[in-house]
């Protein structure tokens, strides 16, 4: 179905994300409604106009952004799930002329599920990581700053989850940019949120320093490609890549950049650590899943859209050793700085980079497919596809998960050591175990939903790299396409990353309790609620994730790959 | 409220589990009694314990020692009763990839994973074996601190390893295999000895590193299937998880001339898978997790280790690679043979220069495990019967073994050989429990452990002829390094005995009644199952006899 | 008219003078106006590209890239304002607390 | 066949004592120290006796039963397993079965284990119980014995090499145990370990053995277990089987029997098992259990009948030469020890040597086809076994009468000496109730020990008609006759020849250092004979060893060697004959060598014995008429000649005899530098290498860790630096595919 822009049909389809906008649009008007009035201009009457002057008591409540921030984000994201339950998604797309702007599908549908689920339980995680406070009383500073920027930081957490979306509807690579701009433009103020701290301004800064370059990068490779093909709708560069000049590989180049430091993928990853450093764990943990999930929509469009070769053709995508090199770099490099890292969020960020590695790898045997041998090679590709939205997905589980529970820690002092942690299981066995379950799920243990991921990636590479030798009857192993290697390097990767996540357990379950922090834990029953959501996501996704893998499935299906 | 979350997953899990044909009523032996009830009900006991204080958890350890007792000996009564057809008729003489009281549930359809268990004769024993120590390593250990989470732990234990066991289809058991790591790691890590850290760690993520490349030979070997139809198989993957369907391929393929997946990718696949066992088993040179680990393990935690885990190594190198992989069990058999003989070997002399009790014992298992690795390289129905037998005669005495070791640190408050002499007369009991422990250990006729080797030897020598030397020599060298230690421990100390200082001058107490209780069950056992062997051998027989025919082709009908 | 290879070509000298001026100055206003720098790179190209295709939805991207641009610099400067409130120096070489 | 067949319950012979073990055991723990217990039960001695009497008349029935047919009966099959025949291709289910196998080689063994068992077990309730060191312990003991017994029982019974080696081990166990029964002694449980060890070396070389014979034999053995002796002893199987492999086969499991009899060069046990409870384990040791090794060489028997003549001769010969060198060497120790169980042990492997040599002969004979010779020096060997374990059980039951006399008298000497402050303890002063230097003059105060002493002495001498005598002199012929066959056994047959002087030295100077002379210290001069039971065997077995002439007279060196031939007609006839063939040997040679072999021994051992440890008794002291004319003698003798042996006594060779020959220093130096050096060495090496290596990953990784994380260096310019080589390296990737 095509719909025009602003069109019934439009309002229609995009139900949720206007739901979003109109959050966001509530949360900037309704702190700030007063008894103020409007002298309408050359006349002394005034008109009751609400808006500014003395607030009223009801909506100038600081905790009002975030419930209302939660609600929008929980209702669009309840939206989104009944209709992607049900499956029978329509693609809707949206045009303007003889552009395709947006298109809804169940690809898209898949990520924004995603992505306002991440920033769903980011921000019931900040309800009480940034708690808000009655105007009674005395006040501390802190809690002054906190009720200031209450409405600041919802409105920016909807901002971020707007540009996600977009992200993910985008059929133009230019909408995509100008999502991740969004997005990213929003996250770097998240990040240098807390600026009355030193850590927080610095994260901050680099964080967006280091962005800037590389979404200009990218920006760049962007015009570069419109140079050499006229158009950055998809379905036309796409059509005309077999044709592309060295431009366009040039073009392909700068892209990749822009998109990978969004995945945080080595050597682009080197803000990531400082920025979940210095940002409060919650938003850190949107910076792990749901922006991470933003790059690789990029790099799926950029890469298995446009830049796969096509069906029948003997080559192996132009980007194949490129991408294959970066992924081993990447999870190599971040499983080994995480060795050692005492930073528990610093560790995260590296385990983060680590994961980046894997779905590189994963998108690398996309690539690998010897296009012309097979009967169905989008089946090959879908599946690889499905198992890296898959892997994106449960990420939002065991990796947000492990981010709330140092919001948890944060809430009564810092989490940037790794002695915070220490007897963890002690004072609250509860979270203790709840964190153990991320770390092992961050491993791969199964039957957490983290095993269930890497399994499924690396299923996909180990099938992409096998195919349909089995029909051969006998199979040498020299038979096998090298991204099997790949599978290797994820497994060797996954038993080295084993050892720091192990070693959070046991300080947790071994170590005593450091100074300061013998006393039982902050309760807020809202982040403890999405901690738990995220425990229960993460064991029943992996002892059963068949529906989610279906929708990855479906997800992945209908990109049309090849 | 995680009560409430394990609640939603088990509720969940029964949405997602319909089974697989309709038509078989027959009642399910295997999944709820034997796997999920200890695991359901230890996670719902650790819930339960984990919410309470300090003061309470010691309130609560005493009704929750028993429950778990009970509890433990449900499934204990079950596979006895299944052993014995006291239940139901069981057909234990099975065809090769027959399995009785197969059942099979859809788990996660879109990858052909199913939810599929039964029992053989490979399995039933290690089954029963399990079911069988986890309520003896909860007796033998009655008195362990913070008994509040340490039996729930010792249940689930056991209820993983029964998964493992019972699992016949390539994830379940991976998801078994590696799931018995959690309850051992905490196991070590919050009972264990001063070094508990760095052995949890390690044996943690050893086995973890072999078994992740056991993983990756399995999804490969899964790829290499060919695609099906049925409700096997996935439906975005077209192949399938099952066991029985990976077997069925492998022999079609193997009984005519050709070979399952070509000679090369056969040897590659079977190292690859291999690795993950021979670790687990352990085979030198990847044994030295197991003495770390036995060291710092608590008394219960070695039982199990070295009473059913080890085993695991062995009991999936005899499901998977092995039966489907025949031509490359002929290209490695004399690399099997030198690892077994290595193991065996070194893993005896090492022991000979161990001054730690309890490593000494660790070390002894890495030298019967070699056992295990002969019996498969031999090549004969014999020696892989000798395999099994060994790994339940090993699974009755070690776990002795470890108690006795366990006994003596918790008396003595001291590892080391020697630091106690003239045991016989401060603990008699103990003593008399060592020295059989430690005779039934070195292979003495008329104990359990006696069959195996004499099995095993018996296989070894048409294959490889005078290198029957070294297993010979090992036989002595093992009896050298068990007696030598009982001379340092049960004998000598002349008339007044010799208390270790570590006692401070109190007089050494003999072992508690719980203690005497384990011991003696497993000392009874012992001698049953070595003089009768038959019970078990019987039905390890008729499955080497099916597996030569349905895997190397051999015998005929 | 200039033939659009002319602006290309100063579009890849200013892109490359920006980056370049990313990673070797200190000052952070300075870094910001190189990434500036770039996006003007960025624009240009656009705009050329534009005129080479005879298409106008070039020349909307540039405008649209002027104002992510324009996002950029507000965001950017009162973020280094914000450091230059804990930090008291605008050198991005001094700000280096969170390391390794 | 009837249901009823005695054989069907030959099973519980070694059943009964199994069964008995755990009984007395549980018993002896519940009950320990009650009067009840301690006074009537003896401690789970009476439970002891009375199963072992049980055992005993069942065995007498069996032995009746069987006397002239062999028997065989199943028992339980132990299990089945699998077994693929490379060459058909079949796989064929194997049983191993247990079952009861009797024949002669059983019967005269029966007899023996049974029999002597139960005097065993009359005499410890004597000795054990009236010792207070054992107060509270000897349920241990009994149970240990009785466990010891089954194993003796079931090995002699057991119808396939198999169970003879389970049995075998089982009585290993209880030798261990046995000799550990004072573990708190640290020699006790360095003896244990030793004679544990010791024999395990053997046992592992029999168990190769019994593989090989399993792998010879497994293609024709059928369903059947390949041990079994209905298979192995098949003349057809035996004849398909490739000699050279069974000679192979059979020269392995003679290691074990060389292990088991304490023969060089495992002989180092035996001395040292004397640690047991004084003397009953030394004599469950040497009088019972070392016939094991004898027994497992004389059931080889068939092989060397059935296989191809002459195959398997250098076995024979290899058995004979270990014996003869044992033979002269436990002689050469014995004559040095002051110890007088230490005596009786070399004693005992001498003997056993002899009957090795004898059992060598006999296979040679049997393996070149002299069935007849084979035969006959068969029986003579097994007679000697027999009369050695009579005798020998005699002897160190009578030794231990004297050491239990003189640790009672001792106790009282010191008791009278300085008042009663140790009660119970009388370890303090060091005084050696087993040193003959202690000795002396007994044999007025101590006649039955004495008497019986004496005559067990001369069987073991093989004084002319007396037990040994008749078995002795058919060894010694039987050797010189295959010597004539083939010169090699010249050694052997030379060996055991001078043996038998040495034989006859060393046991007269045993008797004579005891029994004879003047107490040699105050505590001898109190013995008197008191304890009650322990005459009752001694009486028995005296009789037992001079009734030996009349077995002889039944024929006994024939039929003990085959059933089938020389069945005895009329007894008188027999001695007749028996007399005939010794003295007046139609052949002259064999004659010639007999008197040799009487000279050697009657006249040229004792003589120096004499010469050098005899003497009178004390004035008023007055020995029994049959041994007074010996002590007279001795005086005699030990007066008018003037024979110095302090040259010999200085010698080096003296002085290495003291030390055993060395071979315990040499074993132990093996044992302690090498082995454990090793195993040290290795244990080092484990921990430094292999898991050095696993720790060099992690260090290493953390060292990586370190070095890539400091590339991390908190500048935002490094960071946008490396975001353009990144992109560099991107496009180098890119252009050098495209």
């Amino acid at each position: 179905m095509e719909v025009e822009v602003f069109s019934n049909d439009f309002w229609k389809a995009f139900a949720p994300e206007t739901i979003l906008i109109c959050g966001l649009l509530l949360i900037f008007i309704i702190p700030n409604l007063g008894n103020s009035k409007f002298r309408i201009p050359l006349t002394k009457v005034r008109v009751p106009w609400f808006l500014g002057g003395r607030r009223f008591k009801l909506t100038g409540s600081p905790a009002i952004p975030g419930i209302l921030a939660t609600g929008t984000l929980f209702t669009a994201l309840g939206m989104m799930v009944i209709e992607a339950i049900d499956g029978k998604m329509d693609t809707t797309t949206v045009v303007s002329g003889d552009i395709i702007i947006l298109q809804l599908d169940n690809f898209s549908r898949f990520f924004e599920i995603l992505f306002l689920a991440a920033v769903l339980l980011a921000s019931m995680a900040s309800l009480d990581r940034i708690p808000a406070h009655t105007f009674e009383g005395k006040k501390s500073l802190e809690e002054l700053y906190d009720n200031r920027r209450q409405a600041d930081f919802y409105i920016l957490m909807l901002t971020t989850a707007i540009g996600m979306c977009t992200v993910a509807l985008a059929q133009d690579l230019f909408v995509l940019f100008v999502g991740l701009e969004l997005a990213s433009l929003a996250t770097y103020v998240l990040v240098g949120f807390h600026k009355e701290s030193k850590s927080g301004a610095e994260s901050g800064v680099k964080y967006f320093i280091t962005g800037s370059v590389a979404s200009g990068v990218g920006l760049y490779g962007l015009s570069l490609l419109y140079l050499e093909f006229g158009s950055l709708q998809l379905h036309e560069i796409a059509a005309l890549w077999s044709e592309s000049s060295v431009l366009g590989l040039i073009a392909l180049g700068l892209v990749l950049v822009g998109f990978g430091f969004k995945v945080s993928a080595a050597p682009f990853h080197f803000a990531a650590p400082d920025a979940y450093a210095g940002a409060n764990s919650p938003v850190a943990g949107v910076l792990a899943t749901a922006s991470k999930a933003m790059g690789m929509i990029g790099l799926i469009r950029v890469l298995l859209v446009i830049a796969l070769p096509e069906t029948g053709e003997e080559e192996s995508a132009v980007w194949l050793y490129t991408l294959a090199t970066l992924s081993v770099i990447t999870m190599t490099w971040g499983n080994i700085a995480a060795l050692g890292s005492t930073n528990p969020k610093r560790m995260l960020a590296y385990s983060s980079v680590a994961h980046a590695g894997y779905m590189l790898a994963a998108m690398t045997a996309v690539g690998a497919w010897k296009w012309g041998e097979v009967d169905a090679p989008a089946d090959y590709a879908d599946t690889i596809v499905a198992a890296v939205l898959f892997h994106l997905f449960v990420l939002v589980a065991f990796k947000l998960g492990a981010f709330l529970v140092l919001g948890l820690l944060e809430m009564e002092g810092g989490a940037s050591r790794l002695s915070a942690l220490s007897g963890l299981a002690r004072r609250d066995p509860l979270i203790g175990t709840a964190m153990f379950v991320f770390m092992l799920a961050l491993a791969g243990v199964p039957p957490l939903a983290g095993f269930m991921s890497k399994f499924l990636v690396i299923a996909g590479i180990v099938s992409t790299s096998v195919g349909e030798l089995w029909m051969n009857g006998t199979v040498s192993f020299s038979d096998l396409h090298w991204v099997w290697w790949l599978a290797l390097a994820m497994f060797v990767n996954s038993a080295i990353s084993v050892f720091y996540y192990l070693r959070i357990g046991v300080v947790m379950f071994l170590d005593v309790p450091e100074e300061g922090r013998r006393k039982p834990l902050p309760y807020g029953a809202s982040i403890r609620m999405a901690i738990w959501i995220c425990l229960v996501a993460t064991i029943l996704l992996g002892l059963s994730g068949d529906t989610l893998i279906d929708m990855c499935y479906r997800a992945a299906d209908s990109l049309n790959l090849a | 409220m995680l009560i409430g979350g394990l609640l939603i997953i088990v509720a969940g899990l029964m949405a997602f589990f319909p089974s697989m044909s309709d038509s078989d009523t027959s009642v399910d032996w295997i999944s709820l009694p034997l796997v999920g009830f200890p695991i359901i009900v230890s996670c719902i006991l650790l819930a339960f314990a984990s919410q309470e204080t300090r003061a309470r958890k010691e309130v609560i350890a005493v009704p929750i020692r028993l429950f778990t007792l009970v509890a433990s000996l449900i499934p204990l009564a079950i596979s006895t009763a299944l052993f014995f057809d006291w239940l139901i008729l069981v057909d234990w003489d099975l065809m090769y990839n027959e399995y009785a009281l197969e059942k099979e549930y859809v788990w996660i359809e879109s990858i052909g994973v199913s939810w599929h268990v039964g029992m053989d004769g490979l399995s039933f024993p290690m089954v029963w074996l399990t079911t069988f120590l986890v309520p003896i390593t909860i007796i033998t250990t009655w008195n362990e601190k913070d008994g509040a989470t340490y039996y729930p732990l010792l249940l689930m234990m056991g209820g993983a390893l029964i998964g493992v066991f019972v699992a016949l289809d390539l994830f379940l058991f991976y998801v078994f295999w590696e799931l018995t790591l959690i309850p051992m790691f905490f196991l070590i890590l919050k009972w264990g000895g001063k070094d508990r850290r760095y052995a949890a760690q390690k044996f943690f993520i050893y086995t973890f590193c072999a078994s992740v490349i056991m993983l990756l030979g399995l999804i490969t070997l899964y790829f290499l299937q060919p695609e099906g139809s049925g409700s096997q198989y996935g439906t975005v993957t077209g192949r399938t998880f099952d066991m029985t369907v990976l077997f069925s391929n492998a022999t079609a393929y193997n009984m005519g001339d050709s070979v399952f997946l070509g000679k090369d990718m056969q040897n590659i696949l079977f190292a690859m898978l291999m690795i993950g066992f021979l670790v687990k088993l352990p085979a030198v040179p990847f044994h030295t997790w197991l003495p770390d680990a036995h060291v710092q393990a608590p008394t219960g935690g070695s039982m199990l280790l070295a009473g059913v885990m080890l085993k695991m190594g062995a009991y999936g190198m005899l499901r998977i690679p092995i039966a489907i992989f025949p031509d490359a069990v002929v290209y490695y058999q004399d690399v099997i043979m030198a690892i077994g003989l290595i193991s065996l070997v070194w893993g005896s002399i090492v022991c000979l220069g161990q001054t730690n009790l309890k490593k000494m014992v660790a070390y002894s298992s890495v030298s019967h495990m070699g056992v295990i690795l002969l019996g498969i390289a031999s090549m004969q129905p014999i020696g892989y019967a000798a395999a099994l037998f060994m790994m339940f005669a090993h699974g009755i005495i070690s776990p002795m073994l470890f108690a006795v070791c366990g006994a003596f640190k918790h008396h003595y408050h001291s590892m080391e050989i020697g630091a106690m002499r003239g045991m016989a007369k401060w603990s008699p009991f103990l003593a008399v429990y060592m020295m059989f422990a430690w005779m039934a250990s070195l292979g003495l006729p008329l104990l359990a452990g006696f069959v195996a080797e004499l099995m095993v030897m018996i296989a070894f020598w048409p294959e490889y002829g005078w290198w029957i030397l070294l297993p010979g020599a090992v036989l002595a060298i093992t009896a050298a390094y068990y007696l030598w230690s009982m001379q340092r421990t049960i004998f000598e100390g002349g008339d007044e005995g010799q208390p270790p200082e570590s006692l401070n001058g109190e007089t050494p107490p003999d072992i508690t009644l719980s203690e005497n209780i384990g011991m003696i069950i497993l000392a009874i056992f012992t001698v049953i199952f070595g003089i009768f062997p038959f019970i078990a051998l019987g039905m390890m027989d008729q499955w080497t006899v099916a597996f030569f025919e349905g895997v190397f082709n051999l015998g005929g009908i | 008219m200039i033939d659009p290879a002319w602006v290309s070509g100063l579009a890849a000298i200013l892109f490359i003078i920006g980056l370049w001026g990313a990673f070797s100055r200190k000052n952070a206003i300075v870094v910001l106006m190189c990434i500036e720098l770039m996006l003007n790179a960025v624009n240009l190209q656009f705009v050329a590209a534009a005129t080479h295709w005879g298409d106008v939805t070039g020349w909307v991207y540039a405008v649209f890239a002027i104002a992510i641009a324009a996002a950029e610099v507000a965001i950017g400067l009162a973020i280094f304002l914000s450091m230059y409130g804990q930090h008291e120096t605008i050198s991005l070489d001094e700000v280096n607390l969170l390391k390794n | 066949m009837s249901g009823s067949e005695i054989i069907d319950y030959a099973v519980l012979i070694p059943l009964l004592p199994f069964l008995a073990f755990p009984v007395i055991l549980f018993l002896g723990r519940l009950f320990n120290g009650t009067p009840t217990w301690v006074k009537n039960v003896k401690e789970g001695g009476i439970i002891a006796l009375t199963v072992m009497g049980a055992s005993l008349v069942l065995a007498l029935l069996v032995i009746k039963e069987h006397m002239n047919k062999v028997g065989a009966a199943d028992v339980f099959t132990w299990f089945e397993s699998s077994w693929w025949n490379s060459e058909t291709g079949a796989i064929t289910t194997k049983v191993f079965g247990f079952g009861i196998y009797i024949d002669h080689l059983t019967v005269m063994l029966l007899f023996v284990a049974a029999f002597l068992c139960f005097l065993i077990n009359i005499f410890s309730i004597g000795y054990m119980n009236t010792d207070p060191i054992n107060d509270n312990r000897n349920h241990r003991f009994y149970a240990e014995f009785v466990l010891f017994c089954s194993g003796m029982l079931g090995m002699v019974l057991a119808d396939s090499f198999l169970w003879l080696f389970i049995f075998w081990e089982l009585m290993g166990l209880c030798s261990y145990l046995l000799i550990g029964f004072y573990y708190e002694r640290p020699s006790a449980a360095y003896a244990a370990k030793k004679a544990f060890l010791t024999t395990r070396v053997g046992d592992v070389f029999l168990v190769i053995g019994l593989v090989m014979l399993w792998n010879l034999f497994e293609p024709y053995a059928g369903s059947q277990g390949a041990l079994s002796y209905a298979v192995v002893f098949d003349p057809e199987k035996i004849a398909m089987v490739n000699p050279g492999d069974l000679q192979l086969a059979l020269g392995m499991m003679f290691i074990g029997a060389v292990g088991k009899s304490a023969q060089f060069p495992l002989h180092v046990w035996l001395p040292d098992a004397m640690e047991g409870p004084t003397p009953v384990s030394a004599l469950i040791h040497a009088a019972t259990m070392v016939n094991a090794g004898l027994y497992i060489v004389a059931r080889m028997f068939p092989f060397f009948m059935e296989a191809e003549l002459g195959a398997l001769s250098t076995l024979a010969i290899v058995i004979a030469v270990i014996g003869g060198i044992t033979a002269v060497m436990a002689a050469l120790i014995a004559f040095v020890q002051m110890d007088l169980k230490k005596v009786l042990a070399y004693s005992t492997m001498s003997q056993l040597a002899y009957i090795f040599t004898g059992l060598g002969s006999a296979l040679w004979l049997a393996n070149n086809g002299y069935d007849d010779l084979a035969a006959f020096a068969m029986g003579a060997s097994l007679f000697h076994l027999f009369n050695h374990a009579m005798a020998k059980g005699m002897l160190f039951m009578a030794s231990g009468s004297v050491i239990h006399e003189m640790h009672h008298a001792h106790h009282e000497v010191a008791h009278h000496g300085h008042d009663d402050d140790h009660h119970d303890d009388h370890h303090d002063d060091h005084f050696d109730a087993q040193s003959m230097e202690n000795m002396g003059g007994l044999a007025s105060r101590m006649p039955i020990t004495a008497t019986a002493m004496f005559v067990g002495s001369m069987s073991i001498i093989g004084i002319p008609l007396i037990g040994g005598f008749w078995s002795k002199e058919g060894i010694i012929a039987s050797a010189w006759k295959v010597a004539l066959k083939e010169p090699i056994f010249l050694l052997p047959a030379m060996l055991i020849l001078i043996g038998a002087g040495m034989t006859g030295f060393y046991m007269s100077r045993m008797w004579f250092m005891t029994f004879a002379g003047k107490p040699k210290t105050e505590v001898a001069e109190h013995v008197h004979e008191q304890t009650p039971w322990i005459p009752i065997p001694l009486v028995i077995l005296t009789f037992m060893t001079l009734s030996a002439v009349i077995l002889a007279g039944m024929h006994a060196g024939h039929w003990l060697g085959d059933f089938e031939s020389g069945h005895y007609s009329s007894f008188i006839d027999g001695i007749g004959y028996e007399m005939e063939h010794v003295f007046l040997n139609p052949d002259p040679f064999l004659m010639v060598l007999t008197y040799v072999a009487i000279g050697l021994s009657l006249v040229l051992g004792p003589s120096f014995a004499m010469a050098l440890y005899g003497g009178s008794l004390d004035g008023d002291q007055k020995a029994k008429p049959w041994m007074q004319w010996a002590i007279n003698l001795s005086a005699r003798v030990n007066k008018n000649s003037k024979f110095d042996n302090t040259a010999w006594a200085n010698s080096s060779l003296a002085t290495s005899l003291h030390k055993r020959l060395h071979f315990d220093d040499v074993y132990d130096a093996a044992m302690l530098k090498i082995v454990v050096g090793f195993a040290k060495l290795s244990a080092i090496f484990d921990t430094k290498f292999i898991d050095g290596v696993i720790k060099t990953i992690e260090s290493t990784s953390q060292e990586a860790s370190r070095r890539v994380r400091s590339l991390t260096t908190g500048s935002a310019r490094d960071y946008i630096m490396m975001t353009a080589l990144g992109t560099l390296v991107i496009f180098i990737l890119l252009w050098g595919v495209a």
